[in-house]
């Protein structure tokens, strides 16, 4: 069985790694500051005793008053999973650091919350949208998009 | 440049545009590819043929009627986008699937796994240009499956048959002694398919060493399912993070080395055997009972959110579902194993042929229902 | 070779016939091509129905009996398809490619025999005729693949061509094997000199012409200029109508005149007991055909680059090596009885095969990019 | 490339497909040869009773494409709801048989036809008396356990179909 790695467990290790990079500590997920999340994604993927090397999937909730990225991240070797969300409050151009250079497999997921719901990711090499037209109006998976 | 290929003829690279019309890329694929000669430089897979916001559409239905709408995502495997969407509605809404349901669930599951196999594998041997024989002995098989979904469910391809806490109807009496004659006759074929397939010289030519997915970039994309096991990461679901009744059966994981087009036809050939070797158990154990909980059609699940994925036959399937208490969802996210197993695509492919490309391709199994969703 | 007798054969002769060559000419050419035509149709209709047979279907069977009439019907339907043709074509060679490739096809069959003497010419190199304008028809091809304007037309007439030019050496040099045994060039001359099926007498000669002959007019597993999973229709794609149909003509009339050579070479041609000769050439060229149509059912395609490495590395070095066999063989033992060497070159070709195997090796087709 | 098998890959191959000239072809002749078609087969259209149907309107919301249309007018003799129009538009309709599903009444059935395609797009909205049973709408047993006993039996692929062309 997958199980999930106590939040409570990681939060103290974080916080101690990477002071003020954990805003908030759920029961099944780790709520990260948008601007320290490669370092701890990076730290997940190569400490020893975590070694989240694989990347479930990326996505985005549209909640209105901010939009939150998920992760999901999976140790292979220690068959446990931990939950990473990042938040961004502005509705007008969000943006959150890329995973790429982390993961290859964050790539497309990345081009298509970005296509769907409008979230660029700083430093991915070749944002544009993925399953839509160039100069389609609007992101569509966003709560206020109608058409 | 080196000095040796100034010395040659100089070559100018031009970019062939595969698809979206074309025989063998498993739907509406595009891809463009920049050629030297006959060798692949690079490509751009160009997505989005076959959009049709399913997420989006989800937001707008009742939890029971997005299940037809799972079914047309990945359109081979219809049954397993059911139970991994039933699964993760029931985790959020914590309903138990009854004993008889459960089973009912696996046993679909694992026709389906077998059906979508029969066409991963005949379609491969397309790609790499038999003259569909090796495709439509693999069809003959997965008709008789379809035929007995159809006999579960009313209809060959879109099944609509599971429901949240079990499956729509009771199994027809005639069903499990269909299943059990089915099964040996699956089994000598498949032994038929590998004598008949596993040592042709021009496959094995074609398929040996071409393709090579490392397992360090396996991982690092996100790869799962067979295309994953062929590399060597011994990684399932069914065994790893056990949903339904999984725990209860005896299989075996197979796993190849080398991570080529070869390993990925015979893990591909291995887990139909073990599919075999499941259905086999389970058919014996299916209890009498009740087959669906007291559910109601319109179900109002406490807001939060929930993730369940199951090993889909093309790899890890994952069902994100985000509620705010009323009867849609609030966020409806698919994990698409197709999509995701395409990551590696440019790095499989870059400085193989034309027709390696093809093959490549066709040798990961996707769907484009469930790439452009 | 025995003197003609009168007789009932005499009507064949060219010499009997009024106003000398030229009735021969007239009477052989409409000969020719309407067998060429009904043979193709029963071509595509055999090979529609046996690979049916071996795909667990049935093949066409809705026109007429048995759908004995679907390639007419096929016919009739391409025929009245619009012609279409892209707009960035050269329209000149793109008119052309298809005559240009179905030409060579219909002279091959000038040199067949389907009786003793009875065929349009009795050409002393007729085999050389055949192995000259056989390969024109790549020609019609590469013409087709670059007016085309296409990319896919343009890989797959390169495929082509690079394919015709390396096929041509092992099946010219399978070709001298017989030519040795025989002692002549002359279709005819090969025929009457075959007691004993060349088949038996040069066993790897058949095998190495059989393969460079499927290479040589696109059959499976060769077929990259067509290539359907990869190149779409290859050198074809932007053809339709009847352009298309010529195309699809000159594929099967390839094949059954490849596969009348083979038996004409290899199987004794028309000979054979109780059964008229030409119905003996037809059911040998059938035979052939249907063992092309065999492997096309079971076999993937090869690559290009293997497609080449099997021409080079495999089938030339054992086709030279069945060449110098054959030559001592005919040297030294003129007169030895050709039973003897059939048993030799059985094991020979055995062992021939066994050791090429061993030794053939394509690169692994990768190239750092 | 290798010869890895000395063509001895190739000549099993070509034994296995000649096997096959002489196997069963799993193919039917369509027209002809009609096989017996699943009981619960959810067929190209809705068939509707208008003595079951209250007009509760479960089965418009449960349909995911929203194709039911239904008007009710009330029936002060009678007291009760008077359905006056019950629309599907098939065009729209995906066949999931939630509508079958979700009706209380059991008012509602799949049916059993097939080779139901219509010409013109306006052909494919019925309405009240279009949707009813009639010989060449058939009920399918599609969520009713007793009308697909009565069905004739499916005709299964994994049996040999020895039945010939009719």
């Amino acid at each position: 069985m997958t199980t999930a790695l106590a939040a409570t467990e990681i939060v103290s290790q974080l916080s101690a790694q990477f002071p003020g990079a954990v805003e908030e500590a759920g029961t099944d997920a780790v709520l990260v500051k948008g601007e320290h999340l490669p370092a701890v994604v990076e730290y997940l993927k190569t400490a020893a005793g975590l070694k989240f090397d694989y990347l479930n999937f990326i996505t985005a909730v549209d909640y209105y008053s901010y939009f939150e990225v998920v992760y999901r991240l999976t140790s292979l070797e220690f068959n446990r999973y931990i939950v990473l969300k990042t938040r961004c409050y502005t509705r007008n151009k969000p943006s959150v650091l890329t995973l790429t250079g982390i993961y290859q497999g964050a790539d497309w997921q990345e081009r298509e919350i970005y296509d769907l719901m409008g979230i660029s990711f700083k430093g991915h090499k070749n944002l544009k949208r993925i399953f839509l037209w160039e100069g389609f109006d609007g992101h569509p998976l966003r709560k206020d998009w109608n058409r | 440049m080196t000095t040796t290929q100034e010395l040659t003829l100089k070559t100018e690279p031009f970019i062939l545009n595969i698809g979206p019309m074309h025989p063998s890329t498993h739907g509406v694929f595009r891809m463009r590819a920049t050629l030297d000669g006959e060798v692949v430089t690079d490509i751009e897979p160009v997505f989005g043929y076959l959009h049709r916001g399913i997420e989006k559409l989800a937001e707008e239905r009742t939890y029971t009627g997005i299940i037809p709408f799972t079914d047309r995502l990945d359109y081979l495997s219809p049954m397993s986008n059911n139970l991994g969407y039933c699964l993760a509605v029931e985790k959020l809404a914590g309903v138990k699937v009854p004993e008889r349901g459960e089973y009912i669930r696996i046993i679909t599951a694992e026709l389906q796994r077998l059906a979508n196999h029969c066409v991963a594998i005949g379609a491969m041997f397309n790609d790499a240009g038999a003259y569909f024989t090796p495709f439509l002995y693999m069809f003959r098989n997965r008709e008789k499956i379809y035929d007995l979904f159809d006999m579960l469910c009313g209809q060959r391809v879109t099944y609509n048959y599971m429901r949240i806490g079990g499956v729509s109807q009771d199994l027809p009496e005639e069903f499990l002694p269909a299943v059990a004659k089915f099964l040996p006759q699956l089994k000598k074929f498949l032994d038929e398919y590998e004598f008949f397939v596993k040592q042709n010289e021009v496959f094995v030519a074609r398929s040996k060493g071409v393709g090579i997915l490392s397992k360090e970039l396996a991982i690092n994309c996100g790869i799962s399912g067979p295309v994953a096991r062929a590399s060597g990461i011994k990684h399932d679901l069914r065994r790893d993070d056990p949903y339904s009744i999984y725990d209860r059966f005896e299989f075996d994981i197979p796993t190849a080395e080398n991570g080529d087009c070869f390993d990925r036809f015979y893990v591909r050939v291995q887990e139909m055997r073990q599919s075999v070797r499941i259905l086999e158990q389970a058919i014996k154990q299916v209890p009498d009972g009740p087959f669906r909980a007291n559910v109601p059609q319109v179900i109002h699940p406490p807001a939060g959110e929930s993730y369940a994925h199951i090993e889909s036959p093309k790899g890890e399937l994952g069902y994100y579902i985000v509620s705010d208490g009323s009867i849609a969802p609030y966020r409806f996210h698919i994990r698409p194993t197709s999509l995701i197993n395409l990551g590696a695509l440019r790095n499989m492919v870059r400085g193989w042929k034309v027709a390696d490309l093809i093959f490549i391709f066709g040798s990961i199994d996707i769907t484009m229902g469930e790439v452009d969703r | 070779m025995e003197p003609i007798s009168a007789g009932a054969l005499d009507i064949i002769q060219p010499t009997y016939w009024p106003g000398n060559y030229w009735w021969h000419w007239l009477f052989y050419t409409v000969v020719v091509i309407v067998f060429m035509l009904v043979m193709v149709i029963g071509a595509i209709y055999f090979e529609r129905r046996a690979m049916g047979k071996m795909q667990t279907r049935l093949g066409p069977n809705r026109t007429g009996p048995f759908g004995l009439l679907q390639p007419i019907a096929d016919a009739v339907k391409v025929l009245l398809k619009e012609n279409i043709v892209p707009g960035v074509a050269d329209k000149i060679v793109h008119f052309l490619a298809p005559v240009i490739a179905f030409t060579p096809v219909l002279l091959i069959f000038t040199v067949i025999p389907f009786q003793n003497g009875a065929m349009l010419a009795d050409l002393n190199i007729g085999i050389l005729f055949i192995v000259a304008v056989s390969s024109i028809a790549t020609v019609g091809v590469f013409m087709a693949g670059w007016g085309s304007g296409n990319k896919y037309s343009l890989l797959g007439a390169m495929r082509n061509v690079a394919a015709v030019v390396s096929y041509e050496i092992p099946m010219v040099l399978a070709i001298l094997g017989v030519v040795m045994v025989t002692g002549s060039l002359s279709m005819n001359d090969i025929v009457n000199a075959q007691n004993i099926p060349n088949i038996l007498v040069q066993p790897l000669g058949f095998l190495l012409f059989f393969t460079a002959a499927c290479a040589e007019i696109n059959r499976s597993p060769f077929d990259l200029m067509e290539a359907d999973s990869e190149l779409t229709a290859g050198f074809h794609t932007e053809y339709s109508g009847m352009r298309f149909a010529m195309f699809y003509l000159v594929e099967y009339a390839e094949a059954i005149a490849m596969s009348a050579v083979i038996s004409t070479l290899f199987l004794s041609g028309w000979r054979g007991p109780w059964l008229p000769p030409w119905l003996w050439l037809i059911i040998k060229t059938f035979f052939v055909f249907f063992l092309m149509i065999w492997v096309r059912t079971i076999m993937p395609r090869v690559r290009i680059d293997q497609l080449m490495g099997l021409a080079w590395k495999f089938l030339f070095p054992l086709a030279v090596i069945n060449l110098f066999a054959t030559a001592i063989e005919v040297l030294a033992w003129p007169d030895a009885s050709q039973w003897i060497f059939v048993g030799v070159n059985i094991v020979l070709a055995g062992a021939l095969v066994f050791l090429g195997s061993r030794l053939f090796k394509t690169g692994l087709g990768r190239v750092e990019v | 490339m290798k010869f890895e098998n000395f063509g001895l890959g190739i000549v099993k191959g070509l034994s296995v497909a000649i096997q096959y000239v002489w196997r069963h072809a799993l193919v039917t002749q369509y027209p002809e040869q009609r096989l017996n078609i699943s009981r619960r087969s959810r067929g190209n259209e809705l068939v509707w009773s208008r003595e079951r149907c209250t007009g509760c309107a479960t089965c418009a919301k449960a349909c995911p494409q929203g194709v039911i249309e239904i008007v009710t007018a009330t029936d002060m003799t009678e007291n009760k709801y008077k359905v006056e129009t019950y629309r599907v538009d098939t065009g729209y309709c995906i066949q999931c048989g939630l509508c079958v599903e979700a009706c209380p009444y059991d008012a509602l059935f799949m049916g059993y036809s097939y080779e139901r395609a219509k010409y013109r797009r306006a052909e494919l909205v019925q309405t009240n008396d279009e949707l009813l049973e009639s010989p060449q709408r058939p009920v399918s047993g599609y969520f009713h356990p007793d009308i697909a006993k009565k069905l004739p039996k499916q005709t299964l692929l994994i049996e040999k179909i020895v039945e010939k062309r009719k």
